[in-house]
């Protein structure tokens, strides 16, 4: 591999990570801090990319779809945990693992129903369609360095909102003892509501950014999901840096494990994480 | 500090005829988080016989001490010796095993289960066999019988069949005790035990501490004091994670800086 | 006459459901082309979606066998799929007709003499791919598929068809199915820098891959070619990446021959849905089905005969007339199509009457 | 429930399975194997989740080695000795539990769920990545395992109906072997560090390799159904080891009711009848199952074993108030 | 309005099947200091947790400056400003001292803010020490510390403590009496449960004894004081 090739697949590297933390970063959220098991994430995660594509038919502009998508996406969120997600907090997390299982299947049998099984492409708005030469042959496209931009103000703002403001000190707390925090005079049921509908507009973010340059077709939730559990597992429950550090690990993983040993490219992120968790059992960033 | 150090080695070794009776020695505990000194240098001795009390102002390094003791927590330095042998290495399990019983200071027990299950499992793991898997865990009556009796000491003889959870916060004390009877150790680590717990029953505890400690090593952790000088042989006071006077109990009940750092003036 | 019970076993959800259904829509319009009859037959259906779900193949064959004592499978469109199938009708010597799956093994080691398809092994497009590749004057070429056995079969036929003529293949890549992170992989493509690229994708994955290709910039530097299911079902998700690409398959859009006018303009009318190359593997299932009928005219179903006529028949399909092989599978032109717009429209014959080489068959 | 009336519920039930084939047809006949299979997987799986409380979602990683075992074991053109091939896949199960045993056992709560996953991913790409077990396509085991010792064979799992009484024997064994072991001061222990773990270690309990005991033994019973499975079906996929299957067979034991040995195996069969009935209504019966399981995790908490109970409960505070 | 801060009537509580509290009244005045005495397990924390909405009474009301809330929303009745110190404490381990503090900071009901952090840092030096660590990684008597502050960063007119002392040493149990003593002085009524009955008959206006889930005592602190048999037959000293 020459070098230039080299600083090309290390861009690949970073790109992927990002993309990857933009779909981890809901997780994080539901899962990580609020300490939800939800394994519909992924389908939140499908369920935004085809509300970019029957958003942006309907608007022709996928920036558009993306203002109109994301409230509703909220919404959705809300209305979720307040009609299932709210009786589970204090069961088990094996329910919360049922729940969310149900609901993959309903989601994916219910898009089909409404939009059918067929594979859609989502344009690339104009503005970004451009790309960048960056040898004889290649060259990079600008929407997906846009994409990595969000990423990290996405994560920088996650970060703040968890660690740095008050809210994010509830909800961190309510993770832990949600009697406690009602005692203190704080209503931890539309507190928990807002979060998870925000971590599901997260997922759906990612989606609809993710649709012009993934396609949007059935099945995409089910393996983003996995690898998402992966980067959080990684990362240290509760951490965005943690998450965010992960991501690019396996963005590395996965993309020099293509180049380098094609056989096993399926094997090098999983191998990272039981590396990972030999050395750190509770992820690189735990928090406490 | 250090003649705190040196009078520790002084009882010990001034009887060396009471040798075999030291069972648990803490040889120059110390243990840091990040910064802070949370143990620094900590001896300490614990005879058959005799109740030490372990005393000190809140965050003074106590229960720190009982989980180096217990292998709940590695020391950053220094050594534990149990009957002369060197366990600083041994897990709590393995520690557990060859008789050093600890109870918490936030209470830690089967929620889910009774009573007598709480203390079946206790008294289970002194079960020589523990791996055959084919016997019927309730046929072991020996188990069963030192369960009930644990039971009945820690006064809750009646309250067999009660979920454990579903106990009140002073029941679940008690409950904390029981559990660590029924291990039948040889050395006792107590954090707290009279925590939460009313007026008769701690009385009732007092008593029993004064049963228990007739054959085995005893190190009490507890801020009543009516309760400590009632019991303890010797005592120990621990400020910010160093030893700050040790010896029986007169000496520490009259000395200015125990006082001073924790009892108050006036006091008893 | 008795009535001849048909088992369908398709995928009728997920990410294969619109296939299953094409299929099925051909099947039943050959069926109604001849008078909702075959053979003089009246024809009952069993069927059972299989969801592409190989866990549950074997039980799923095993309800229409054992359950509904189908006396054809037709099925499927997943090869692990109808791999398993095949092992169910083997077993029970259930006459088995193949609409859609690829899998070189089908017809090659597992073939059987109750075992047909009528669609194609992976190994023919791409075979007669490589051929035009190296017709066209490329000297090198890099291929590139998940790693599955679809993708290896393709691309091996590719790489067959690719040397036989002078070409050579630099390097095989691939990656995990169904991962669609293809920027490492554009990457090492433009540091080997082959004359000619040829892939294997189908689905979400292939509209991802000829996004990227372009964005990569790649579609102006390096040519690529491909099986046709590239660019079958996907040219409008695709946006204007797919236009100009060129693949081939034993089917494409404006053949101009009777046979396929005919047909295309009944399924529209009756379907209200343009017609694919899965519609057509269906309708011809249903044709190879009447063959075998025919040879036992309203008489008992008896397989030696059926087997032998279905053997020797010609079928008049829309893509073309063909045979069988050997080992049972067609004989076939495989074309060169073009994608324009939303059609993938045919610029020749890239291979005629192609025969899978079905290494391994014994039959 | 009356331990007295649940045994003879349990014997009604088994006597059923036994007379069953004289009336089903042998489609219905391998369905009902496939269930009781499943419902061995179930157990297996319900000794961690249930009992231990290891809630793990990578459990067919193990079920599918030991059908992947067979499989490779099985020669192309003969049959594999059976007296080989069971252990085999049995041990190789429970080792690959063992070592992925030692990696997810340092992990706790969520955090197990996840790594659980993760772990079975790696194996299922093992397996449907590369050349080892044909790739994703699947690999056929052409012939059952043959039973002949010294020229005489005991049973012949060729024969469906002795392949169908094999497995409700496999079955009872595993059941009767469970109940024991739960029984023991081992069983004890693990419900013991389901309730309170880290409580337990300060009891003097290795608490860790206890749980690597259960892990890796029920890694090898989820083997005896994988080998199973493999053997009744002839056929071996990726799938078998895919996270659908280890969601679904948690589906089981939670619908079961947790902690329940009979109940898991309940679960099993709710689960797949209640999946067969759907997919002969409607194609859309994904969206039914689903619902169905979203109800179940609402309204019926301890799941179907506990039903009976909650029912007479009710009723009995019902006659109480009026 | 009157000055009833909390109040309930004939409180039954159930937990699953055992019935708990057989029928409480309970009432506490703006400014007040009760104290709440009884046996272990004979319901102290129960009445407690069934006024602030945490377990739901069968029977019976609860209200809250005159207003009914039997049942919560407990949040809602926390806002009254009533603040809460469990038993056991309720600490969050995950997050740090200073952010246990500040994530329940808030103005009083009526507005004031007279507790604010850095006063809670001087009522309790040795937070002011660990203020970075994790709430999980305190003592238990720093624990105990923070879950007070915590209670006081409300600003509240009602502050409950059940068990506040519980592993307090000694120097640190008379501050906390201290506290108490000035908070009561400022006005802030008290609920206070603690098994140093001398410590609360002395401090207390009030006093309450409860029997296996019933009131057998509810009356002037001096009155139990001066008479040991009422706590030698209740209490069993
Ligand atoms: N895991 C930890 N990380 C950081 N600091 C810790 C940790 N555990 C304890 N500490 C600190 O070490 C000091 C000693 O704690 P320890 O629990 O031993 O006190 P203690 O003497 O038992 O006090 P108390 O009587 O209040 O229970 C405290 O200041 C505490 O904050
Ligand atoms: N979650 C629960 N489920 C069932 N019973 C309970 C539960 N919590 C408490 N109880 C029972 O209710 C009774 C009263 O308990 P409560 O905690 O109110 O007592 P308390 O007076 O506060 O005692 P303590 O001084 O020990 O804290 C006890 O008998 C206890 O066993
Ligand atoms: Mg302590
Ligand atoms: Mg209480």
């Amino acid at each position: 591999m020459d070098f230039t090739i080299f600083l090309i697949q290390i861009l690949n590297s970073l790109q992927y990570g990002l993309l990857l933390f933009l779909v981890a970063s809901g997780l994080t959220l539901v899962f990580g801090i609020m300490g939800i098991i939800n394994l519909a994430h992924g389908s939140f995660y499908m369920i935004g990319a085809y509300l970019a594509f029957a958003l942006t038919s309907l608007t022709g502009n996928l920036m558009l779809a993306i203002v109109l998508g994301l409230p509703l996406a909220f919404i959705f969120g809300a209305l979720l945990e307040w009609l299932l997600f709210a009786h589970l907090y204090k069961r088990d997390h094996l329910e919360q693992v049922l729940l969310t299982y149900g609901l993959i299947l309903i989601f994916e049998e219910l898009r089909s129903l409404a939009i059918g099984d067929d594979v859609h492409g989502v344009n690339i708005p104009a503005l970004f369609s451009a790309s960048i030469p960056l040898s004889d042959t290649l060259s990079y496209p600008v929407y997906r360095l846009l994409i990595s931009a969000v990423c990290i103000a996405l994560a920088v703002g996650l970060w703040w909102l968890m660690q740095r403001t008050r809210l994010g000190m509830m909800i961190r707390a309510g993770s832990h003892d949600r009697d406690m925090v009602q005692a203190l005079g704080i209503d931890i049921n539309l507190l928990y509501r807002t979060v998870f509908a925000l971590g599901v507009a997260l997922a759906a973010l990612a989606g609809m950014l993710a649709a012009p340059i993934s396609s949007v077709y059935p099945g995409m939730g089910g393996s983003v999901l996995i690898i998402s559990f992966v980067i959080v597992v990684i990362g240290g429950i509760g951490s965005v840096w943690g998450a965010l550090i992960a991501a690019l690990l396996i963005g590395f993983a996965d993309t020099f494990g293509k180049v380098l040993v094609p056989e096993f490219a399926g094997l090098a992120v999983y191998l990272v994480m039981a590396i990972v968790l030999l050395w750190r059992p509770e992820g690189i960033l735990k928090k406490g | 500090m250090a003649e705190a150090d040196l009078q520790i080695r002084g009882t010990a070794s001034a009887a060396p005829a009471a040798q075999g009776d030291v069972l648990l020695v803490a040889d120059k505990l110390t243990r840091r988080f990040g910064g802070l000194a949370a143990n620094q240098d900590v001896c300490l001795s614990l005879e058959r016989g005799m109740l030490h009390a372990l005393l000190g102002p809140n965050g003074a390094g106590k229960s720190t001490c009982i989980n180096m003791l217990s292998g709940d927590l590695p020391p950053s330095e220094g050594r534990i010796l149990l009957r002369g042998q060197d366990v600083t290495r041994l897990s709590a399990a393995q520690r557990s095993k060859i008789g050093i019983g600890r109870s918490y200071q936030r209470t830690n027990i089967f929620p889910g289960f009774t009573v007598l299950e709480n203390c079946r499992l206790a008294a289970q793991s002194r079960n020589p066999r523990p791996w055959k898997i084919f016997t019927d865990a309730l046929g072991l009556t020996d188990t069963l019988e030192r369960a009930r009796a644990a039971i009945v000491e820690a006064g809750l003889a009646g309250r067999e069949q009660r979920i454990a959870g579903t106990m009140s916060h002073g029941e679940q004390r008690q409950l904390e005790i029981a559990m660590v009877l029924a291990t039948d150790a040889e050395v006792l680590l107590l954090d707290e035990p009279l925590a939460g717990m009313g007026s008769e029953e701690s009385a009732q505890m007092v008593e029993l501490l004064k049963r228990l400690k007739q054959n085995r090593a005893i190190l009490l952790v507890e801020h009543d004091m009516d309760a400590v000088f009632a019991v303890a042989d010797t005592i120990t006071v621990m400020v910010n994670g160093v030893v700050l006077e040790s010896g029986p109990p007169e000496q520490i009940r009259n000395s200015a800086d125990v006082q001073t750092a924790y009892l108050g003036d006036g006091h008893v | 006459a008795e009535k001849i019970k048909v088992g369908l076993m398709l995928p009728y959800t997920g990410t294969f459901a619109a296939l299953g259904t094409a299929i099925t829509n051909g099947f039943k319009q050959y069926v109604a082309e001849q008078g909702g009859t075959l053979a003089g037959r009246e024809v009952e259906y069993f069927v059972v979606d299989d969801e592409s779900d190989p866990a549950k193949a074997t039980e799923n064959a095993n309800k229409l066998v054992k359950r509904d004592q189908v006396d054809v499978l037709v099925g499927t469109v997943h090869s692990g799929v109808a791999l398993a199938m095949a092992k169910v009708a083997r077993d029970n010597k259930t006459l088995m007709i193949i609409p859609n799956a690829g899998a070189d093994e089908l017809t090659g080691p597992l073939c059987a003499p109750n075992v047909f398809r009528t669609s194609f092994s992976n190994w023919q497009p791409g075979y007669a791919m490589g051929k035009v590749a190296a017709e066209k004057g490329h000297k090198t070429a890099v291929t590139m598929s998940w790693k599955y056995a679809a993708g290896d079969e393709a691309s091996n036929g590719f790489a067959k068809g690719f040397e036989a003529s002078g070409g050579k293949v630099l390097k095989h890549l691939t990656l995990p199915f169904p991962n669609v992170e293809f920027q490492a992989l554009l990457t090492e493509i433009a540091s080997l820098k082959p004359e000619a690229v040829y892939v294997f994708f189908a689905g979400g994955g292939a509209v991802k891959f000829v996004k990227d290709y372009e964005a990569a910039g790649l579609k102006n530097s390096i040519p690529l070619y491909s099986s046709g299911f590239l660019t079958d079902g996907t040219l409008a998700a695709m946006g204007g990446s797919g236009e100009g690409l060129l693949t081939a398959l034993h089917y494409a859009d404006g053949l101009e021959n009777a046979k396929d006018k005919a047909f295309r303009n009944t399924y529209a009318t009756t379907y209200k849905l343009q017609p694919d190359v899965y519609a057509v593997q269906g309708y011809d299932a249903a044709q190879l089905l009447k063959a075998g009928l025919d040879a036992v005219k309203g008489g008992k179903l008896e397989q030696p005969a059926m087997i032998k006529a279905m053997e020797a028949a010609t079928i008049d399909s829309p893509r073309g007339a063909f045979t069988l092989s050997k080992a049972h599978n067609p004989v076939q032109d495989i074309y060169l199509r073009k994608a324009e717009g939303q059609e993938n429209k045919v610029v020749s014959v890239a291979a005629a009457k192609l025969a899978d080489p079905a290494r391994g068959c014994r039959m | 429930m009356n331990p007295r009336i649940a045994l003879v519920l349990k014997l009604a039930a088994l006597v059923g399975l036994i007379v069953f084939p004289s009336f089903g047809s042998s489609f219905y006949t391998e369905m009902v194997a496939k269930m009781l299979i499943l419902g061995i997987f179930a157990m297996s799986l319900d000794l961690l989740v249930g009992f231990t409380g290891l809630v793990s979602l990578g459990h067919a990683a193990y079920f599918g080695i030991a059908a992947y075992t067979v499989a490779l074991l099985t020669p192309k053109y003969d049959p594999a000795n059976f007296w080989i091939a069971l252990p085999a896949a049995v041990l190789a199960a429970a080792a690959a539990a063992f070592v992925i045993g030692l990696f997810v056992l340092r992990t706790k709560g969520i955090y197990f769920i996840m790594v659980t996953l993760a772990f079975a991913q790696m194996v299922y790409f093992i397996f449907h990545d590369t050349a080892l077990g044909g790739g994703s396509d699947g690999i056929y085991v052409n012939f059952k395992p043959d039973a002949t010792i010294a020229g005489w064979q005991p049973f012949n799992l060729d024969e469906p109906l002795q392949l169908y009484y094999f497995v409700v024997a496999a079955l009872v064994a595993v059941f009767v072997f469970l109940t024991l072991v739960l029984r023991s001061p081992f069983g004890k222990v693990l419900v013991g560090i389901r309730s309170n773990e880290h409580r337990m270690q300060s009891l003097g309990y290795a608490t860790f390799r206890y749980k690597l005991a259960a892990f890796t033994l029920a890694g090898g019973l989820a083997g005896v159904a994988g080998f199973l499975y493999a053997v009744l079906f002839g056929f071996v996929t990726p799938e078998y080891l895919s996270w659908h299957q280890s969601g679904n067979v948690l589906m089981m034991v939670i619908l079961g009711g947790m902690g329940n040995l009979a109940g898991a195996v309940i679960g099993a069969f709710a689960f797949i009848g209640l999946q067969e009935m759907f997919a002969d209504w409607t194609k859309h019966w994904q969206l039914l199952m689903g619902g169905v399981i979203v109800a179940a995790v609402l309204f019926m908490p301890g799941g179907l074993s506990a039903l009976p109970g909650r029912v007479l409960k009710k009723l009995n505070q019902e006659s109480k108030h009026g | 309005m009157s000055n009833v801060l909390l109040e309930a009537r004939e409180l039954h509580t159930y937990y699953g099947s055992s019935h708990i509290l057989h029928g409480v009244d309970f009432c506490i005045h703006k400014g007040e200091t009760l104290g709440l005495m009884g046996r272990n397990g004979m319901g102290k924390t129960t009445l407690i947790r069934s006024m602030l909405g945490l377990v739901k009474p069968r029977h019976g009301t609860v209200s809250v400056r005159g207003d009914v809330m039997t049942g919560g929303p407990t949040h809602r009745i926390a806002r009254q400003g009533i603040a809460y110190v469990p038993e056991g404490r309720g600490i969050f381990p995950n997050l740090s001292v200073r952010e246990n503090l500040q994530m329940a900071a808030r103005a009083g009901v009526d507005g004031q803010r007279d507790w604010t952090f850095e006063r809670v840092m001087q009522t309790f030096p040795r937070l002011a020490e660990r203020i970075n660590n994790g709430g999980g990684q305190l003592s238990g008597g720093e624990q105990q510390m923070l879950t007070i502050g915590r209670a006081l960063m409300t600003n509240p007119d009602l502050l409950i403590l059940d068990e506040a002392t519980e592993g307090l040493a000694p120097l640190i149990v008379r501050e906390i009496w201290r506290v108490i003593r000035e908070i009561r002085d400022s006005g802030i009524a008290t609920v206070i449960v603690d098994k140093n009955h001398a410590a609360v008959t002395s401090i207390t206006d009030r006093s309450m004894i409860v029997v296996k889930g019933q009131v057998v005592f509810d009356g002037a602190s001096t009155e139990v004081r001066n008479n040991p048999e009422l706590i030698q037959k209740h209490l069993g000293v």
